[in-house]
């Protein structure tokens, strides 16, 4: 069975999820989709762990967490932060054009 | 082989020959009996061989173009070949070589010719005849083909010689199916133009249709053909329903045989003939519509139930003559 | 004769040929005829060795040449010529697109009729149909639109049946088909899609209304279309009920009177198609309409053949097909003659050409013999196959439509012929002058077999006899001028020689006297004065006919379909309303989508 | 020894190139686009013909398997690498045409989206791929919003919302198969994915294919096309229409093949291919505007490559893979001549298009891409819908395939339409210049030549689809 611990990270996607569907405001809905994003980094981060086990850094002795999902959660990271930019400078850019960043008005006016 | 070849060519030109005299003779029999009719004297049953001899004299001959000539050619060489191909009298000139389906387009010939003829005179009385003359066609031909089909289902044959050995073993076309003989009587009135259907030819309305712009020899020839077309149709009748008048079986009689058959055949004829006259004499003449109406109204179903009784005997009741 | 050369003449040349004549601008129909000659002179060549051979081009293409092929080739080869060589002096706007597409037709053709295996005939298939959309895109867009709407449709009935085949025996090629894996009841299916997909190339009732758009684009090419492309659906049903499925599968749907139960339908309804593609064709006034319906009623003759199956019904079939590739084109390049030295569509508005193209009046006055199947043309000879087959196995429904439809054909016969050819010139068609030689000499090219078959009509049934025994049928039994039925026969030579010899009898008594030409004002005018201006009959030829069925006009299957596929576009509109456009409605599809993935997935764990 | 990492180095270099350049002169960086794509082409290229040998495998970084990012390059992905670089420079001369002024951020980010592209297709790894359609969907997201319209925002917030969805999805189905598996490398993934825990496995294929999906435009999820084809600039929507997708699509058949080979799975998979196809062909007849028919189209076809693969028989599969190159240089061309028929009839409404296609430069070359699409012989297009028909029925999907027919028949329909519309004798006609003349004709000639002769191509394509599917 999936383990308990990782229902944190899971109820972090679906709350992502329910606010881009959910809320109306655009700034909302990139914030909810960054919230699942990083649910997702989370997960990936829980998955390496290994008990009592202390980050993988050069000159610490003992035995390593696997390195791994680390070097993954970085990369992931950095795409997140990325495409949350992007998000950003659109709604910008739809603001400068709409002059509105109510999902409703932008779609009112759309047509 | 070429002499009973030239034997049979000159018998089949002869018994052409004959049947062109009695068609001329049939018009102006028919013009005494109409003119009876309305009491009046009419014509000398001779009447119509002067007319004939005189429009075929005459100097000053009209013509628009070459087309119109295909007119008379076609005209009068396609009735000759019809009943080149139909059995006359018993004699059953070369319809051994050809059948009822072949019968039935080398009719089409002269029609299509005198209708190209009449076409190219440029005149529109000719063109709107021509074009009544094809509706007709088109009304008259769905019962009689109807009835041809019962006839070829029943005796199982389509070649005219076999019809005639076929009848004349088993019984006559009239006896078998007595239903499809009236519906192609009916059928026979609009073929040979007769009133009330001689729509295509109505002196009043189009100034005789067709026929209106052809004059001496060309009127000539075409009288020619309407002769040879009323042995024609009349014989097809015969021929179909009335055993073609045999009577006498030739191979025992020999040339009686012959000879007896030629005249009970031409008194066939001459009754199918007047049974028309007499109707044409009486009748108004329909419009084209209430023709095409008519047509394909009784006399079609007439025809279907002959269809269907030859269908049940030939089929069910596996009658085979 | 190898694979490659086989393949090589008949499929790679006119390819190439198509590729050399875009760039020939004015003189791209000639190129096109060069290449057309030199196949033809090659089918002339190979008319004895026949064999089967596979070319691989990636994909395995089995190309078989034996007579059927031979026989249909050498009307599509004919016809695709003399419609080139009339396109020689017609000048066309962008010739080179034309022959081009033209030579691509023709290479689909060729390839259809030399494929013996599903995949090759498919390919083949659809390049000849959409060679002939972009020929009927170059007149008019919507002609074309609805042209491709059917010839898909066809194709794709097409594939449903190679699919089914597929599915039971693996394999493309034809007699594969035959290894006996495959169950009655999936014959049923097959045969009844392939019959479609083939019977939409061949105007079959229901699948007809593409053909008076198709047939009113450039003449020349109509004239290949309706004479030779047409053929093609005559070939498709022909190999599939005889050669894929063969007699045996036919009658293993029980038989009525000798004539399988999946044939008579078909039958019946190429019976229906001759009858109303006649009537319909009667009341038309623009001559490229009448004669598409024309065509339409004459390919239902054909069709009737191909569902009655009997020997005699199939070679009556085929000889009709190949009679109809001939007049049928000849009628097309005799209108489009007319139509390029008038400039005009409608009958009404011509009359009198008669006088001023003679030759043309003539080469149509015989192709309309033909038509209406008048003895002295090899027409008369296939209708009168096709009626013997149906009297004989006593057919009281098919017969009856047949003949009448054929009396039908006199009326529209001769609306062509009045109409254009005869009654009055008018003033503007004075100087009107004869069509140019190379049309003159495709009309005639197109004359020659029809009058030398029906005087030797043994020749023509020597190659159909071989075509029948090939699939395996029985063969039909004929003499070098007779042909012979269960109930009748007939002889040619007889009946030339009784003609000619009354013909000169009639001639004898016409020339006794000579004959003063007139002009075509000096009419009989019973004493009205004569008008100078030319009356012309022609207008609105058959009103009182027209009266008569006007309640039967009043349906028209192109409403129908107008209306059926509204019905669906309007349903197109409401699936539409899934996109809203609105990004949260998308993201609940994803979530949506995510759980139903889920769930299935668990369900098939 | 071509080493495929070369693929990937080059555009990101000249990528990062541009700006130096663009410094010098604005001019020169449209045609360093042009070169780059057409080395990268080359190189594509010539891997191929190396690739028809032995399957070259390239460790990046010295890290060895399991662990070390492993570019593996079978032939499958060897050709449709060079397809995407060959559309990708065809399509670089028709960006010569582009307008809009930030030409060197536009070259940069051509050349990431044609590197991110190429990169998943090569790559071995399933981070690598994630990193790779990340990549991709970055460089997607700007171009999309490139033309600085609110109809280009729109489209590219859509795309953003649905794209990084899906990504995430992507990323968790990566992080259920490590957390099970421990190994990223698509091979030894394929090799141990029996030992998963069931559960996990169907959460984990589920993911990866509904986050794969969204790229490869399947049913439910590609509500994102429409708006951003709409919105952006044409020479990208035909970039968009080859490169990402067919990223995409390659991917998904990875998914569904190499890593979970679940068999009773497919069919459901020909379902949601049906279904893309219906709701594509369906809704594009009833557009008005150019480029949203082309983008429904296009999800059409998708829908028909998603089929074959779902059909799985290897006749289908090579069917879904020859139609794959067949949609990329059939829609790259639609949508170049696209592009010259708005610019020459100023609006993208079909109706006002009447009669732009006539000159024969760009008539004979939309003709042959749409007559392509719709699956006519001597063309790319016909071997594609084939195979897959016959693959279909060889499995027995009569209903499906029927009712697929039945779509394309509306499919033919509404392009029969436009070109009616576009072919009529209308008022000018307008001669097209040479950025847009020649990637026509180019792709043109390529789509006859695969039609014509598709020899080389099946015989790569038998090769893999048997492997693939391991002869089902």
């Amino acid at each position: 069975m999936i383990p308990y611990y990782y229902l944190g990270s899971i109820s972090l996607v679906v709350i992502g999820i329910y606010i881009v569907i959910a809320k109306k405001n655009l700034i909302k809905i990139i914030i909810g989709l960054d919230i699942m994003d990083t649910g997702v980094n989370l997960l990936l981060i829980s998955v390496g762990y290994v008990k009592n086990a202390t980050a993988p850094i050069e000159n610490v002795p003992g035995p390593y967490v696997d390195p791994i999902p680390q070097a993954l959660v970085l990369t992931a990271i950095v795409i997140g932060v990325s495409v949350m930019a992007l998000a950003l400078s659109i709604a910008i850019g739809i603001y400068k054009k709409t002059g509105t960043l109510e999902l409703d008005e932008i779609m009112g006016v759309e047509e | 082989m070429i002499v009973d070849w030239l034997i049979q060519a000159g018998l089949v030109a002869l018994y052409l020959f004959l049947a062109v005299v009695i068609g001329l003779l049939f018009m102006g029999i028919a013009r005494k009996v109409t003119a009876r009719v309305q009491n009046r004297v009419g014509p000398p049953v001779y009447q119509n061989f002067l007319d004939v001899g005189k429009l075929l004299a005459k100097k000053t001959n009209i013509k628009h173009n070459w087309i119109f000539d295909f007119a008379p050619l076609f005209a009068l060489a396609g009735v000759l070949l019809a009943l080149a191909y139909l059995p006359m009298g018993g004699y059953k000139m070369l319809s051994g070589e050809g059948d009822l389906i072949l019968l039935l387009y080398i009719m089409a010939i002269p029609a299509l010719g005198f209708a190209l003829g009449a076409g190219a005179s440029a005149n529109p009385n000719a063109g709107v005849g021509v074009m009544r003359a094809l509706m007709l066609m088109l009304s008259y031909e769905m019962p009689f083909l109807l009835v041809l089909l019962a006839l070829m289902i029943f005796y199982n044959t389509a070649s005219l010689s076999t019809l005639l050995e076929k009848q004349m073993s088993f019984a006559w076309g009239i006896v078998a199916l007595p239903i499809s003989a009236l519906a192609a009587d009916l059928a026979l009135q609009g073929m040979m133009m007769e009133k009330p259907f001689d729509i295509p030819i109505a002196p009043h309305e189009i100034a005789s249709g067709p026929l209106v712009e052809f004059g001496g020899k060309y009127l000539g020839m075409l009288m020619l053909y309407s002769a040879g077309s009323i042995v024609l149709e009349t014989t097809l009748f015969v021929d179909l329903f009335l055993g073609g008048g045999v009577v006498l079986n030739p191979a025992h009689y020999g040339i009686i045989a012959y000879v007896v058959n030629y005249l009970v055949w031409f008194v066939f004829i001459f009754i199918v003939w007047m049974i028309a006259v007499l109707i044409n004499a009486v009748f108004p003449r329909f419009r084209i519509e209430q023709a095409f109406k008519f047509y394909w109204k009784w006399p079609t179903v007439i025809a279907i139930l002959g269809l269907i009784q030859a269908y049940i005997m030939s089929v069910f009741m596996g009658v085979v003559p | 004769m190898d694979a490659l050369t086989l393949f090589g003449i008949f499929i790679l040349l006119p390819l190439v040929g198509a590729l050399l004549s875009y760039f020939g601008r004015k003189y791209a129909p000639i190129i096109a005829l060069i290449f057309v000659a030199i196949t033809g002179i090659f089918l002339y060549v190979w008319y004895g060795n026949f064999g089967s051979y596979t070319v691989d081009i990636g994909v395995k293409l089995n190309l078989t040449f034996d007579i059927t092929t031979w026989f249909f080739m050498l009307m599509i080869n004919t016809v695709i010529f003399s419609s080139l060589l009339f396109a020689v002096s017609a000048d066309l706007k962008n010739a080179g697109g034309f022959s081009t597409l033209m030579l691509l037709g023709f290479t689909g053709a060729n390839g259809v009729l030399l494929s013996r295996d599903f995949l090759s005939l498919y390919l083949f298939w659809e390049l000849m149909s959409w060679s002939v959309y972009v020929l009927i895109l170059r007149t008019s867009g919507e002609y074309a639109r609805r042209y491709l709407l059917f010839g898909v449709l066809s194709a794709y009935f097409i594939i449903m049946g190679i699919g089914i085949i597929y599915y039971y025996t693996g394999s493309f090629l034809y007699e594969d088909a035959l290894s006996g894996v495959i169950p009655y009841y999936a014959w049923a299916w097959i045969l009844v899609f392939l019959i479609l997909g083939f019977g939409v190339k061949m105007a079959i009732i229901p699948l007809h209304v593409w053909a008076p758009y198709a047939y009113s684009s450039e003449q020349p090419f109509v004239s290949f279309l309706s004479g030779g492309l047409s053929k093609l659906g005559t070939f498709g049903i022909y190999m599939s009920m005889y050669s894929i499925a063969g007699v045996g599968i036919l009658d293993s749907f029980g038989t009525f009177r000798g004539v399988s139960l999946l044939g008579y339908p078909f039958a019946l309804l190429g019976a229906i198609t001759a009858f109303v593609g006649t009537i319909l064709a009667i009341f038309q006034d623009d001559i490229r309409k009448l004669l598409a319906y024309s065509s339409i009623g004459q390919l239902g003759y054909v069709m009737v053949g191909l569902g009655l199956g009997t020997s005699l019904a199939l070679g009556g079939a085929l000889f009709h097909a190949f009679n109809h590739a001939f007049f049928k084109s000849l009628l097309f390049l005799g209108a489009g003659a007319v139509i390029y030295r008038t400039g005009k569509y409608k009958i009404s508005e011509m009359g009198g050409l008669g006088y001023r193209m003679p030759f043309t009046f003539l080469f149509v006055l015989f192709a309309i013999f033909g038509l209406a199947g008048i003895p002295l043309t090899s027409g008369f000879i296939s209708k009168w196959m096709l009626y013997e087959a149906a009297i004989e196995k006593k057919f009281v429904i098919i017969a009856p439509l047949m003949l009448i439809a054929s009396v039908g054909a006199f009326l529209y016969s001769y609306r062509i012929l009045y109409g254009i050819f005869l009654g009055g010139l008018k003033e503007e068609h004075k100087k009107v002058k004869e069509a140019p030689a190379p049309m003159l000499a495709a009309m005639f090219i197109l004359m020659l077999p029809l009058l030398i078959f029906s005087i030797v009509p043994g020749w023509i049934l020597g190659w159909i006899n071989d075509v029948l025994t090939n699939t395996g049928l029985k063969p039909i039994d004929y003499t070098q001028f007779t042909y012979y039925s269960s109930i009748g026969g007939a002889n040619m030579a007889t009946f030339w020689i009784a003609f000619m010899v009354l013909f000169f009898v009639a001639v004898a008594i016409f020339i006794m006297k000579r004959a003063r030409v007139v002009n075509q004002y000096d009419n009989y005018f019973a004493g009205e004065a004569p008008s100078s201006v030319a009356l012309h009959a022609a207008h609105n030829y058959y009103k009182p006919l027209k009266d008569t069925w006007a309640p039967m006009l009043k349906y028209s299957v192109d409403r129908a379909y107008e209306k059926f596929s509204k019905f669906f576009v309007d349903g197109f509109y409401e699936i539409k309303k899934i996109y809203t456009g609105n990004p949260q409605d998308y993201a609940a599809y994803l979530g949506i989508a995510f759980l139903i993935f889920l769930i299935i997935g668990w369900w098939l764990l | 020894m071509i080493r495929p990492v070369l693929l990937i180095a080059f555009p990101l270099f000249f990528a990062f190139l541009s700006p130096i350049i663009g410094l010098w002169s604005k001019k020169w960086v449209r045609y360093l686009i042009i070169f780059a794509t057409a080395l990268n082409a080359t190189l594509a290229g010539l891997l191929l013909l190396e690739v028809f040998q032995h399957p070259v495998f390239d460790i990046i970084g010295g890290f060895q398997p399991p662990l070390g990012i492993v570019l593996m390059v079978g032939p499958l992905g060897a050709i449709i690498a060079f397809i995407i670089n060959l559309v990708a420079f065809i399509i670089s001369i028709y960006n010569l045409k582009v307008e809009k002024e930030p030409i060197v951020r536009y070259s940069m980010l051509y050349l990431l989206l044609v590197m991110g592209s190429t990169g998943m297709v090569l790559t071995g790894d399933l981070f690598n791929l994630f990193v790779f359609l990340e990549v991709t969907s970055i460089a997607s997201y700007s171009l999309a919003a490139y033309n600085k319209d609110k109809k280009g925002f729109l489209g590219a917030m859509k795309y953003v919302i649905i794209g990084s969805i899906g990504s995430t999805f992507v990323l968790l189905g990566i992080t259920l198969i490590y957390s099970e598996l421990r190994t990223l490398n698509m091979l030894d993934i394929a090799a141990r994915i029996g030992t998963m825990d069931p559960y996990v496995k169907i959460i984990a294929f589920t993911s990866l294919f509904l986050g794969f999906g969204v790229e490869a435009e399947m049913f439910p999820l590609n509500t994102w096309v429409p708006d951003v084809y709409d919105g952006a600039p044409n020479p990208i929507s035909a970039a968009f229409a080859s490169l990402p997708a067919k990223a995409g699509i390659f991917a998904l058949a990875r998914v569904i093949f190499t890593m979970f080979s679940f068999t009773n799975f497919l069919w459901f998979v020909v379902i949601m291919g049906l279904l893309t196809v219906f709701f594509g062909e369906l809704i594009a007849y009833t557009q008005k505007n150019l480029k949203r028919m082309l983008a429904y189209s296009s999800i059409g076809q998708m829908g028909m490559i998603i089929m074959g693969l779902g059909i799985g028989t290897t006749l289908a599969v090579e069917g879904a893979f020859y139609q794959m190159i067949a949609h990329a240089l059939g829609k790259a061309l639609l949508f170049i001549a696209a592009g010259f028929l708005i610019y020459a009839a100023k609006s993208d409404k079909i109706e006002d298009m009447k009669g732009m296609a006539r000159n024969p430069l760009v008539g004979i070359p939309l003709l042959i891409g749409a007559l392509s699409i719709m699956g006519m012989p001597p063309f790319a297009g016909f071997y594609g819908k084939f195979f897959i028909l016959m693959g279909g029925f060889s499995e027995g999907y009569y209903a499906i395939i029927a009712l697929f027919l039945a779509a394309s028949i509306v499919e033919v329909a509404y392009y029969a339409r436009f070109i009616k519309i576009v072919f009529e004798k209308g008022n000018r006609v307008i001669r097209p210049d040479a950025a847009t003349y020649i990637p026509l004709i180019l792709l043109a000639i390529l789509i006859v030549l695969i039609g014509v002769y598709p020899k080389p191509i099946l015989a790569v394509l038998q090769h893999v689809s048997a492997f693939i599917t391991g002869g089902a």
